[in-house]
């Protein structure tokens, strides 16, 4: 009886058309505002804030980005990884070409370089679709990943071929490097993580989102209502290359701190994959479902198993989360394919008709 | 119950006689097979023309053809008394053609409700800029263009599924909401595949309903592909019969009906 | 720099032949065991529509058994059996838990369910079987090991493993085989049934359990001849993994759903990626084996959206 | 109960497993060895446990983050790429980083990083060493004129690090190097790379490997009948599983070692003794003492002798990180320490300073006589000469593109 | 329900001769565990009947029709309560294609050819769990070919790039390739041409009488349907309102004026309806 519809009208397509409709929506939005915003910093340890909670923002961030383009245009990309490298070397040659300018300007920048990329191995995909252009988004990966490793301007010629993050202030606070606050970085990702989504959230609600779900769903009939696939898919591109350029400068920034080229890896691309249809392809919510699943839960696990009293080895704990992991994406999908959002909303629509059993 | 579309402009009488669109000597093969031969036709403002023909007689073909979907081998289509080449889609659709399609084409992951702000994509403005932030402009357009959805939604007595996923629809409702969508582009030409398909009595009742209502209230020129005889014959001013990609017939529909040709290839017994 | 690119390489490939038939003899095994990987691929693809993401770590685990149970002092031909043995036990469990359940669901479900199953047969394994890499019982098989070396000329030489003719012979036959049991049974039109609608093979009849225990249980026989192979070249370990992006670009010029695609596909990958990489990689450094195959595929794919041998993606309305 | 912790980081999982086993064994051991045998060190007891990394940078974060909070004395981060994360963390957060002849060259110069020690050489003393040995075989420095000296590395930061010195020295005396770079995801298809090889016929090959694409390497060399003697790897490339994957054809292989190869010394039979037969030790018989399993017990030995010399330096029992940092600092282990330990003939005599965090100890060659790294030769040193400014250069470079790179505050510990 | 329904369906039971070959017991469909959309169905098909199926779009005639052939489990819909007897045995707990091999196939609605296969390779697939021998199958090839005419001129195209209509003569000559005791049809008029229909009506007669074959079909073309079946079904928003022999259905006032057109004065013409309809339920 708790979540209900019933008594709450709307009376102008505004307020139809909010994010949240639902009054219990909100308030659910605002508490987890309060325990993201107040609860979090007060009550979390350094080990809390680094290792779980920054980086799941950030994974969030890049699986939204992904869904920008698997889930909302469709586009099946391997890429990620490489796309957020791209952001993070930019944004790492920002900072040495201009030592002074503003990290959070920096960082919203170096997303752009990543999108101009985006743009070009998205053009492929006027003519490849489906798992062929995995290919595509594979050669992306794979020519970028050897390009940070060959081109040493791109990593200012260090000798250890890494990129390292130096010391960096923002009105006077540490930002970056060693001496930062785990709080403070907490905030500027938790805070560039929210507005970002935000803006998605803006775009997918409006022409743009519906043209992108448009050539997803049926490409053909798209172009016939209008749609010009060119600039729907490469608006795709762009916007979901810039959101993972920005999530990839975030993550060595304010998380790593230093990336050899390895860290922008397949593997990356595949993790943000997973978070992203995981949670549910085409839901903003879902990519940060996906993103505490996969990212938290594994640091759970290995933390929780051995304090469970199982006097197990660091490998066998790393096993059996593998395991369990793994047995838990399908458990999931085979219970809900469509992604935890889409068991979320079911779950409220199953509230919504409670205490009977259906509607 | 009487709905009430407003339309800025009151409505225009049937102005019959203008030539909208030419089909002149279309043919359209596919390897060796040959959908469309030689085909002419013409279709005039604010008609209502049925396409009909035993399956696989090529009239799909002639609306992709007409919608730029596929491009004749040969032959010329004349559009507002200008000859197209090569146009594509988008182009036909941001030049006044809309249409259904036989097979539903709906977009799956989408609500009802987004699926026909889907057809106002072209009517949008606001740039991306805008769009980033949804606020000023960008909400007054968004929320101008919903409101001719309603409208839309009203009239096809849609209200109900308005924020139901379309996939999950029945069959029926979907066709209507497609023809919703073709409607929300505010066409010139509207051309229709099978939309009564799957519908029983009642329903294609209905929806002929809408079909007249659209002709008369909005003027838009009509093409319809349809199997259900009594439909083409009671709704259609002009009728074209197409059999293995030839025109085997073409007038008004009570001529088409006596016709010795169409009855044995097309309609079995005459109706 | 213009000849350095268009006319140094070819005067290199006349310089030395007997080189460049080592080139393109190296060429020949690598695009066979490309092909081996993507066959595995194939087989799932075919059958279910499912991109079997997992292929990789089955070679892994297909190898690990075959080994870890020679270890334990099973002889080999047992172990070969017995590994066999394990591949069907897990094709029906995968069928079982993972596929039966997830019917008729879009591809990047099956996908991500295939990626779960990695997760796990990784833990499992490294859990059963450790995580040290151990050597290929490849004499105890009876798997060739020397080498003949041929002169050619005066000076020329062309080195033959013959573990690489084997696995040659090993690929050809499996392919032979597959494709016939594919073409000419019914079960092979059931395939494809299956993999354009799963809903409508089910409601003709055709039993979608048993079609995908089989294809699974072949896609392991073919991960294991894999694993043997690509394990006689290096060892078995977990990084072997990773090979299975080498099967991608060759699955996707080759077509998705093409047995004799994969073998074609793999060729041509194996050949342009040794000859680009020996007679044009020293141009920008060499190590561009990495991304050159994508490449590739990817020019191809520009003028054939759908492979060599894949089938056609239907556009219509 | 007092206890020092320790915590190791180490990947038994994942694509590098193969080598990370028998280090994370071989430090285990030794630590559960002095824990035994000693009761710990100086009377208190080593609390030593393991983080896994499956050499992944991401966890490799993780695991610093969640041994930070329980005040470890010293970090072993066993991942270039979880060092580089690591170092400027760990200068900040004051505990003493020991990448053991891994990691960040640079951080030898003990003015710029005094936080982080990487004993007992660097790579470019790896490089050196063997160019050193080459030119011994060829009659001195000037015999490798005109040679070919072919170098077959990782992709990647680690293998790409000796190149600048390799060109230096290719400059200085004349021989020409050739690069063949194998991309991580290739690792274990090498042929393209060695038919390269077998074309430019280079006199030698110089390998910078890692995981998986050393036996791919070793095997392939055989493959096209290189002569395995003119083969020499970095000391990350003498794990046994890595040259026995070639058998009796890869005979001659040889790589760079510091740590003693065999079971013949004190030390490795009282981890014997006290570990092994006492059930404690996760290793497999067949790999105990096996070289990558000794350079694990190295490993953990410099860990060891960091805490006690910091107990004497600073007289504490229980020490702490920064004592630590000071024990490295004044770290002395000269033979009769060597011979102490039981390790005589395992290790060379190493001395670290306030200036010099590494040591540039000596090394020796080991050759793979089909079944078992043998020793071969005597102990030398590298070229410390021309690999010093190239450290201090490098130093020099990372203070620059980390500005602000903090002074040294910490006073030299005497 | 109303009393007289019930009245009316207790007697279709009772009167129901032995050899019923289908019959549902208070079936009840849930999609997605919260959508409930069938609340208890419950209907017999005798051995060697044509049976309709009537209902308005979204009535639940495909999700009956789907529940007896076991295809609901693929689009995650349950049968959660109920059962289904197919020749006196319960069937829920098949698997579909075992269904098929005891000979109850489903022409499923909206076509759904195997796109990639030829149009011949589709029907042959239907023979999937024929175990009779090619000659058997090639004369039941031909057997389809001689009623679908169109069929054969392009037997050899992908059937994804074949007319609608030609997609509708294939997935139902399938069907007929599989040598079914039972069919159930979901709406096989549609996109048809006119003749065609009758055409398709009248094989579904011819199957009937000569090799006995029963029929549930689920159509929109009441006229056709109630025409050729014996017994018919009324459905509604998941529910059956009504239901009697064909000819007595098509003689209830309410089936004419809803389902047939016919009120009282004839047909009417599509173009003077000139008020939209308020759809009138049995059940409000
Ligand atoms: N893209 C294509 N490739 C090959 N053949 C095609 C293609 N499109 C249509 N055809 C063929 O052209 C012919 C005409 O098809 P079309 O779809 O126009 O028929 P139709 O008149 O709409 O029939 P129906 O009433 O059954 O829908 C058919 O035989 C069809 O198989
Ligand atoms: N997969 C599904 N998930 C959720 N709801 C569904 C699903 N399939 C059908 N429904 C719902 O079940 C109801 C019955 O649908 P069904 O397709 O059985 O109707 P129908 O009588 O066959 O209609 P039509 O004449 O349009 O084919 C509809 O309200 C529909 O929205
Ligand atoms: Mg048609
Ligand atoms: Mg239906």
């Amino acid at each position: 009886m708790l979540y209900r519809e019933a008594g709450q009208f709307k009376t102008t397509y505004e307020a139809d058309q909010a994010i949240f409709p639902l009054r219990q929506d909100r308030i659910g939005i605002a508490v987890i505002a309060a325990l993201a915003f107040v609860v979090v910093p007060l009550t979390a340890t350094d080990f809390f804030l680094t290792s779980i909670m920054t980086p799941f923002l950030i994974f969030a961030l890049a699986a939204i980005g992904l869904n920008v383009l698997t889930g909302y245009a469709g586009q099946l990309s391997l890429g990620t990884g490489a796309f957020m490298g791209v952001g993070a070397y930019s944004a790492y040659k920002l900072t040495s070409i201009f030592p002074d300018a503003n990290i959070i300007v920096v960082l919203l920048a170096s997303g752009f370089f990543s999108a101009a990329i985006g743009v070009a191995f998205g053009l492929p995909s006027l003519r490849i679709k489906g798992l062929y252009l995995a290919v595509t988004t594979l050669a992306a990966q794979f020519f970028l990943e050897w390009c940070f490793i060959r081109i040493p301007w791109l990593y200012n010629y260090n000798a250890s071929g890494a990129i390292e993050i130096s010391q960096r202030e923002m009105a006077g606070i540490v930002v970056t490097g060693p001496a930062a606050a785990p709080l403070t970085q907490y905030f500027i990702v938790l805070c560039v993580t929210v507005g970002l989504t935000w803006f998605v959230s803006n775009l997918i609600r409006g022409r743009i989102g519906r043209q992108w779900m448009m050539i997803r769903d049926m490409d053909i009939a798209a172009e016939l209502i209008g749609v010009r696939p060119l600039t729907a898919k490469l608006s795709a591109f762009a916007v979901s290359s810039y959101l993972c350029g920005v999530a990839g400068a975030m993550m060595v920034f304010f998380w790593l701190g230093a990336a050899e080229p390895s860290a922008f890896a397949i593997s990356l691309s595949f993790q943000v994959l997973f978070m992203t249809i995981l949670g549910g392809l085409g839901s903003l919510i879902g990519s940060y479902m996906g993103a505490a699943f996969i990212w938290i839960l594994p640091v759970a696990l290995r933390v929780v198993l051995p304090s469970l009293g199982f006097d197990v080895a660091a490998e066998t704990v790393q096993h059996l989360t593998s395991m369990i992991v793994g047995a838990l994406i399908i458990f999931f999908l085979i219970t809900e394919p469509h992604g935890l959002a889409r068991l979320w909303q079911l779950t409220k629509e199953k509230l919504k008709v409670w205490p009977f059993p259906y509607g | 119950m009487n709905v009430h579309v407003d339309t800025a402009a009151p409505a225009p009488t049937r102005s019959k006689g203008e030539v909208l669109l030419k089909i002149d000597n279309v043919s359209l093969y596919f390897g060796g097979v040959k959908a469309i031969t030689n085909i002419s036709f013409d279709i005039m403002k604010g008609e209502i023309r049925a396409i009909i023909g035993p399956n696989g007689a090529g009239k799909t073909s002639m609306l992709n053809v007409i919608n730029g979907f596929y491009h004749p081998q040969v032959g010329t289509i004349t559009w507002r008394g200008e000859v197209r080449r090569k146009m594509k889609p988008f182009e036909a659709a941001s030049q006044g053609i809309a249409r259904t399609f036989q097979n539903v084409a709906l977009f799956k992951g989408m609500t009802t409700l987004d699926n026909i702000m889907s057809g106002r994509t072209l009517a949008m403005r606001r740039n991306f800029l805008w769009q980033l932030i949804r606020f000023g402009p960008a909400l007054e357009e968004e929320i101008a263009h919903r409101r001719r959805v309603e409208e839309i939604i009203d009239f096809l007595e849609i209200e109900h599924i308005r924020k139901t996923p379309v996939g999950r629809l029945p069959y029926g409702l979907q066709k209507r909401v497609e023809l919703g969508r073709a409607l929300a582009m505010e066409p010139e030409l509207l051309l229709l595949d099978e939309p009564m398909a799957g519908m029983n009595l009642e329903e294609k009742e209905d929806m002929s309903r809408f079909i007249v209502d659209v002709n008369e209230q909005f003027g838009t020129t009509i093409a319809l592909i349809e199997h259900d005889m009594g439909v083409v014959m009671d709704l259609s001013d002009r009728v074209v019969v197409l059999d293995y990609g030839k025109k085997i017939a073409d007038g008004a529909p009570d001529e088409v009906k006596s016709n010795q040709d169409v009855i044995d290839a097309y309609l079995g017994v005459a109706h | 720099m213009l000849y350095d690119i268009f006319v140094d390489p070819f005067v290199q490939m006349a310089a030395q032949p007997d080189f460049l038939l080592q080139v393109l003899w190296e060429g020949f095994v690598a695009g066979i065991l490309y092909a081996l990987i993507a066959l595995g691929f194939v087989l799932i693809f075919k059958a279910s529509g499912v991109f079997n993401f997992a292929q990789g770590i089955m070679v892994v685990f297909a190898a690990l058994t075959l080994v870890g149970l020679h270890e334990h002092g099973v002889p080999a031909y047992l172990a070969l059996i017995l590994a066999i043995a394990v591949m069907g036990l897990l094709a029906y469990t995968v069928e079982r838990v993972v596929m039966r359940p997830l019917v008729n669901q879009p591809e990047i479900i099956l996908l991500m369910a295939t990626i779960g199953m990695t997760y796990f047969l990784v833990g499992f394994g490294e859990f059963v079987f450790g995580g040290e890499p151990k050597s290929m019982i490849t004499e105890e098989l009876g798997l060739p090991t020397g080498s003949t070396a041929f002169q050619i000329g005066e000076r020329g030489l062309l080195i033959l493993q013959h573990i690489d003719i084997a696995a040659a012979v090993i690929a050809i036959i499996m392919v032979a085989g597959l494709g016939i049991f594919f073409n000419k049974t019914r079960i092979g039109r059931a395939l494809r049934a299956v993999a354009d609608d799963h809903q409508a093979a089910l409601s003709v009849g055709i039993s979608l359990n048993q079609i995908w225990a089989i294809v699974w249980f072949a896609a392991g026989i073919v991960a294991l001849a894999t694993g043997i192979m690509w394990g006689a070249r290096s060892d078995v370990s977990f990084a072997l993994e990773i090979i299975a992006f080498k099967a991608l670009p060759v699955l996707i010029l080759g077509g998705f759903t093409s047995i004799p695609g994969a073998i074609v596909g793999g060729l041509v990958i194996g050949f342009g990626e040794k000859i680009g990489e020996i007679y044009w990689g020293p141009l920008v450094g060499g190590g561009i084996e990495s991304w050159l195959a994508y490449i590739i595929a990817l020019i191809f794919l520009l003028f054939r959206p759908q492979g060599m041998f894949g089938e056609r993606i239907i556009e219509r309305v | 109960e007092d206890s020092i912790y320790v915590p190791l980081f180490t990947y038994r999982t994942g694509p590098y497993a193969g080598s990370g086993i028998p280090i994370a064994n071989g430090m285990e051991d030794y630590f559960a060895m002095l824990n035994e045998r000693d009761g710990g060190i100086g009377g208190v007891k080593i609390d030593y446990d393991e983080c896994e990394t499956g050499y992944n940078t991401q966890k490799g974060v993780e695991c610093y983050e969640s041994v930070k909070a329980k005040n470890p004395v010293v970090i072993t981060p066993y991942s270039t790429g979880i060092t580089l994360q690591v170092i400027p963390k760990a200068s900040v957060d004051r505990i003493p980083v020991l990448s053991m002849a891994y990691g960040l060259s640079a951080a030898a110069i003990g003015k710029t990083f005094p936080w982080i020690f990487n004993a007992p050489d660097t790579y470019w003393d790896g490089a050196s060493a063997i160019i050193k040995d080459i030119a011994r075989r060829e009659g001195g420095l000037d015999g490798l004129k005109g040679k070919k000296i072919g170098y077959i590395f990782l992709d990647a930061g680690y293998g790409r690090e000796p190149i600048p010195l390799l060109e230096d020295l290719a400059k200085k005396y004349g021989f020409e190097m050739t690069q063949y770079p194998v991309a991580g995801k290739e690792m274990q298809n090498q042929s393209s790379q060695w038919l390269n090889v077998r074309r430019d016929r280079p006199d030698y090959m110089i390998m910078w490997g890692w995981g998986a694409m050393n036996p791919t390497a070793v095997k392939e060399a055989t493959k096209i009948r290189y002569s395995m003697d003119k083969f020499y790897g970095v000391w990350w490339s003498g794990g046994n599983d890595d040259a026995a994957a070639g058998g009796m054809a890869a005979k001659g292989f040889r790589t760079l070692n510091f740590n003693g190869v065999g079971k013949d010394y004190p030390v490795i039979q009282d981890i014997k003794k006290y570990v092994v037969d006492a059930g404690k030790s996760q290793v497999e018989p067949a790999k105990f003492a096996d070289n990558l399993y000794n350079r694990g017990v190295y490993n953990a030995m410099l860990i060891a002798e960091g805490i006690r010399s910091a107990q004497e330096h600073s007289g504490k029992k229980v020490v702490t990180a920064e004592d630590v940092r000071n024990g490295l600092e004044v770290m002395n282990l000269d033979e009769k320490r060597i011979a102490d330990m039981g390790m005589k003939d395992f290790m060379a005599p190493l001395k670290m300073s306030c200036e010099d965090h590494n040591g540039h100890g000596p090394l020796y060659i080991v050759e793979w006589d089909g079944k078992d790294w043998q020793k071969s030769g005597e102990w030398f040193e590298p070229m410390t000469d021309v690999v010093q400014p190239l450290l201090e250069a490098a130093a020099d470079e990372y203070v620059k593109s980390n500005a602000p790179w903090p002074e040294r505050d910490v006073p030299c510990a005497k | 329900m109303t009393s007289q329904t019930i009245q009316a369906h207790r007697e279709a039971h009772a009167e129901a001769p032995a050899e019923t070959i289908l019959a549902l017991n208070n079936i009840e469909v849930i999609y997605d565990r919260v959508i409930l959309v069938l609340k208890g169905v419950s209907l017999t098909v005798p051995k060697g009947g044509i049976v309709a199926l009537l209902g308005a779009n979204g009535a639940g005639k495909t999700t009956t029709l789907k529940a007896i052939s076991n295809l609901l489990r693929a689009e995650r819909g349950d049968v959660t309560k109920g059962n289904i007897r197919f020749h006196g045995k319960e069937v829920q707990a098949l698997s579909p294609n075992e269904l098929v091999r005891r000979g109850c196939i489903q022409v499923m609605e909206g076509r759904h050819c195997f796109g990639h296969l030829t149009i011949e390779e589709n029907l042959l697939t239907g023979a999937y769990t024929r175990k009779d021998g090619a000659g058997a199958i090639r004369t039941n090839l031909e057997m389809v070919y001689s009623y679908f005419p169109r069929l054969r001129e392009r037997r050899s195209s992908q059937a994804g790039y074949t007319s609608g209509g030609e997609q509708q003569m294939c997935a139902i000559g399938r069907a007929l390739m599989s040598k079914p005791d039972m069919i159930l049809l979901d709406e096989p008029s549609m996109g048809l041409a006119p003749q065609l229909v009758e055409e398709i009506f009248e094989i579904v007669k011819e199957l009937n009488s000569q090799q006995g074959v029963s029929f549930l079909l689920a159509e929109q073309n009441t006229n056709v349907a109630l025409k050729y079946a014996t017994y018919g079904y009324i459905l509604e928003a998941g529910r059956i309102v009504l239901d009697g022999a064909a000819s007595a259905l098509r003689e209830n006032e309410d089936v004419k004026e809803f389902y047939l057109g016919v009120a009282g004065e004839g047909r009417r013409s599509f173009k003077s309806v000139k008020h939209y309809k308020r759809r009138k339920r049995w059940l409000a």
